[in-house]
């Protein structure tokens, strides 16, 4: 990367300069002043070569054009925490819903302590009420979704720790 | 015309029901399993529902799901596709109770053709021709001798009372049939206690050549010509033509309108199919497929029409826009069923598709799901896509086919092409010279030489 | 036929050729230059050479090193493509010297239409419609409001001297004569030291309408429809259509047989494009191009007939296999040209395509010689590949369209796909109503958002 | 982008280079005045090629089905010595000859000591006898045609050494 010379290399200059060649497409620049001189060079070769299905990903940050193939695999978008260890996902396709009638109060909020057990939403599917249960006691950090809210299988609707 | 359609499939009659969809300005739901989150047609969709896990039971055959998918994105019609819930009648009539229109036949049709004994009645009365036989069980010897006589030999003695092969004697002419009819009767007898039996007609070496049709529910039903679908494996259906080289246009333009009119006494709507084994010149009905198939892009080829979009045409309720008049039958094609498996032992090689390079060219079409970094889930079919070739002859076509199929990579797993490319420089094949027992015929004699197809790929 | 054919090309055309051998069961040899050994005609080819460095003047123009691989692989007949030496009549006539068959047309038809005063000369001859216009220079104002009279306005004067635009100048009524004449009578002698003029037809918004013909050489000889070519860029053709919106069947039948009989006249062998202004219900002569064209499957698609085959049967000595009522047009088709071009600025981006996904189903047709992994080399023009796409209608093909360029993906290099999405998407478009000049302004007005095409790309 | 107070990077002046590579195709900028030096590069081809081709190759070892588009690119077969250093390769499409007539003796045997400027072989082409002279002073190694053997551009015809 950087030809360093006996002084010590200042890291924001060559963060600087990683920028721009990220910014520019550059993949070399070498900078001298004084006795002080840099040379940063990127390869685009490692990104695009590792595994094939790993191609297509790195494709798509070159390329305004479109690319449906070369979309990564992803979680549904705007679905954070489908991973998290403490996630609690939707067992069915339908509606979620926070409390028992419109007028009531949510099941549960963030901050709430539950033990295993105790229901946490609902997920109307064809007309019909399922009750979405703790799966273990702990507290909720994070409702993920809203009151009325459509998911999927497997949408993690919300986080108890 | 519907505003929101919901694809109820996965795999290339997805991505095909997509692509009918978008030429047809009509928005798309995809559903889908974990398992094929990357599916093509997913990421080509307008919007996209996990309905569930791997197992079909619990996602593409899970009723319930798929109509929660329907209420939270607000489609107003479902494409079922084929297999999984395309022949259910309930499903039709759930989505129906919930105002979504099924793209598909009426229920009552759906339940009519699932029921084969059923079906085949219904054929009858509707003056499709069956396999010719006795009515009933047949107890009296000389009742059995006027009945075979006057259905022609060979024919075929089978338990009354059973089935599953047992008590089943074929009598190739009038001196061998009181034998067969004891051996029928004895072994009839000791497997079900009855003696009576069944005589029908036997076929040796039939084709399987199939109607396509399309109906409008409003009296308007017409034909497309036919497939010929006799290259076949375990059943499955491996290589299929139209027109078929074995029927001459009168041959056609009659059965086609014995099946037209048959569909029209019905009331059909939607598409289907209408099976026949076919001896001698004479069509014997084997069941009739109330939904789209696997091998509709051959009748698209030749007719330019295409199917799919007829289907949610005539669902969203407007009546035929094709007279029979205007279905003309222009060329030859043929399709290959690609497979994820192996071309000779046919294991199923599901795995990740390292390389990817479909043919092109004219005349050459390919259906299919995949891509490069496509992992083939273990979980479904093997259907990796459809290889489906036009020329103006047969002739054509098939010159055409191999330079397709020759040009086709799919590495990184097992795939059927060096089957196809065995096939179409096969003297039979390129006569149009096989039946039903042909493929499994020539796989037993070892006909699949790998070693000299993998030659002709590398640009022979 | 043909035992063994050269093919004196490369890119999406070579590998054209290749799959028309295929087709015919004829033996191929690639040739290439170290530029492009990788290039798929020459891995699917029966043999390669290399014939030179990447510079095409010393392989693809250099004739000793073609006629070299002829000799050392033994084929018996050069396909030359497009471009390079496909209207070169030295070559043809070379080629005969070593008892090699040119597939094209004659050396003296090719010399004749490569002059373009000789091209122009024979066409009125053989009663092809040309710009109507003086017969020589004209001296005398008089004369000139005469003619003027006679063509009708608007009319070009045009120095009779030189070219190169200058000294030419538009007088769209009588009223502007005099003085358009004063203008380029001195800008005329100033340039060229005569005043002489011509004076033409002027065409203010003409479309680009081309005829398809082929000839055995015999005497027999066809046309198959037009094409239009009116969406061009800088002269270079981007967006292809038959049949043009703009014909009805009468007119094209009209020029149809004009042209055809021309060619019958002219004895013309192979296939060949008449070229012609069209403006106001009248065809107007441009040149004719003695080869295949790159829009050549645009008439494939609509008539079912594979064009480079029929060029390899009669050069082969074949009289015509098609009569003129053979020839029916069936729908509509729409050819769009990707190039390796940032699709606002047309800078050319050649490098390595990372991922590589064309678009398949009813009525798609793919030509490109890419592949994922392959470099374009910067020596050569910029096509990528040809997306052709047939619909029953103009209608049913646009939507095709539309969604076949929503599928097809070329990363690693900028292409002109946002461009076509745009475009096909455009009322004007939609609506067939173009000229030669609409691109262009479609352009400079800033038509290309490309924002919204990318996200019509994703799957909208 | 860091504020540049004394900063020896002038960021507007390599996005001015940056610039000036994108709008001219060129691959690299050097630009020296007083005590600055700044140089910027663009290698796009030569690196990302590699890894990118291979990919289909190793499909190749994977699976015997065939696989026209991903043969490795490969020097004709049977040809080796195509990028041995001391290869003298053919200038033309022809036909290659090791002697001057049929009865006589070849010009070169392998062991031989040859001068630049001697002759090592004729290609004919079109009818013309082309002579192939030895571009260096060395030993024969190897001759890699046979007597008439069919040759095409840059070839390996034999090894000095």
């Amino acid at each position: 990367m950087a030809t360093a010379k006996q002084n010590p290399i200042d890291p924001s200059l060559v963060r600087e300069l990683a920028q721009l060649i990220a910014d520019t497409d550059l993949s070399e620049i070498e900078v001298e002043k004084g006795d002080l001189r840099i040379r940063v060079a990127r390869h685009l070769t490692a990104n695009v070569s590792v595994p094939v299905a790993a191609a297509p990903v790195a494709a798509v940050a070159h390329n305004p054009a479109p690319a449906p193939v070369a979309a990564p695999p992803a979680p549904p978008a705007g679905k954070p925490g489908a991973d998290h260890p403490g996630a609690v996902t939707s067992p069915m396709v339908g509606t979620a819903y926070r409390r028992p009638s419109p007028e009531a109060k949510p099941f549960v909020e963030v901050g709430a302590r539950v033990e295993a057990g105790d229901k946490l939403l609902l997920v109307e599917a064809m007309k019909t009420f399922n009750d979405i249960l703790a799966p273990r006691s702990g507290t909720v950090t994070a409702i993920l979704v809203e009151d009325g809210q459509p998911v999927e299988y497997g949408e993690p609707l919300l986080v108890i720790e | 015309m519907f505003d929101k359609v919901l694809i109820a499939n996965r795999g290339e009659i997805a991505l095909r029901i997509l692509r009918a969809c978008k030429e047809l300005g009509i928005a798309t739901v995809a559903v889908h399993s974990t398992a094929d989150a990357d599916a093509m047609h997913v990421r080509l969709a307008d919007e996209s529902v996990c309905i569930g896990p791997p197992t079909a039971r619990d996602s593409y055959l899970n009723m319930p799901a798929l109509i929660s998918a329907c209420e939270i994105t607000g489609a107003d019609a479902v494409h079922p596709g084929y297999g999984f819930l395309s022949e259910n009648a309930r499903f039709a009539e759930m989505l129906s109770d919930h105002n979504i229109t099924f793209i598909g036949p009426k229920a009552e049709h759906i339940r009519l053709m699932g029921d084969k004994i059923e079906a085949k009645r219904t054929a009858k009365r509707l003056g499709i021709p069956c396999v010719p036989g006795s009515e009933g069980g047949i107890s009296d010897d000389d009742e059995a001798r006027r009945v075979a006589a006057e259905i022609g030999f060979p024919v075929l003695i089978k338990a009354a009372a059973g089935g599953g092969g047992r008590g089943m004697k074929v009598a190739r002419n009038a001196d061998e049939l009181p034998h067969a009819l004891q051996t029928a009767r004895a072994e009839a007898k000791a497997a079900f206690g009855d003696d009576a039996v069944y005589i029908e007609k036997y076929l040796e070496k039939p084709r399987h050549i199939e109607l396509q049709v399309l109906g409008d529910g409003q009296g308007g039903a017409i034909h497309l010509g036919e497939r010929d679908c006799s290259l076949q494996r375990r059943h499955q259906k491996v290589w299929e033509e139209g027109p078929s080289p074995a029927l001459n246009r009168a041959e056609r333009d009659r059965i086609g309108s014995i099946v037209a009119d048959a569909m029209k006494k019905l009331g059909y709507l939607g598409a289907g199919t209408v099976e026949f084994l076919y001896e001698n010149g004479e069509f014997y009905f084997i069941e009739m497929n109330t939904r789209i198939q696997v091998e509709h892009p051959v009748t698209e080829m030749i007719t330019g029409i295409d199917l799919v979009i007829e289907q949610i045409r005539i669902a969203a309720g407007h009546p035929l826009s094709i007279r029979q008049e205007d279905v003309q039958i222009e060329g030859h094609a043929i399709e290959c069923r690609i497979n994820a498996e192996h071309p000779a032992t046919f294991r199923p090689s599901p795995g990740t598709i390292t390389y990817y390079h479909p043919p092109g060219g004219l005349g050459v079409r390919v259906d299919s799901a995949v891509y490069q970094g496509y992992r083939i889930p273990p979980h479904y079919d093997s259907l990796v896509g459809k290889l489906i070739v036009h020329g103006r002859s047969r002739n054509e076509c098939l010159m055409r086919l191999r330079r397709a199929l020759d040009e086709f990579v799919v590495d990184g797993i097992d795939t059927t092409l060096p089957l196809f490319r065995t096939l179409v420089r096969n003297q039979d094949i390129q006569n149009g010279l096989y039946d039903i027992h042909w493929l499994e015929g020539f796989l037993r004699s070892g006909g699949l030489d790998l070693e000299s197809s993998a030659a002709q790929g590398q640009g022979g």
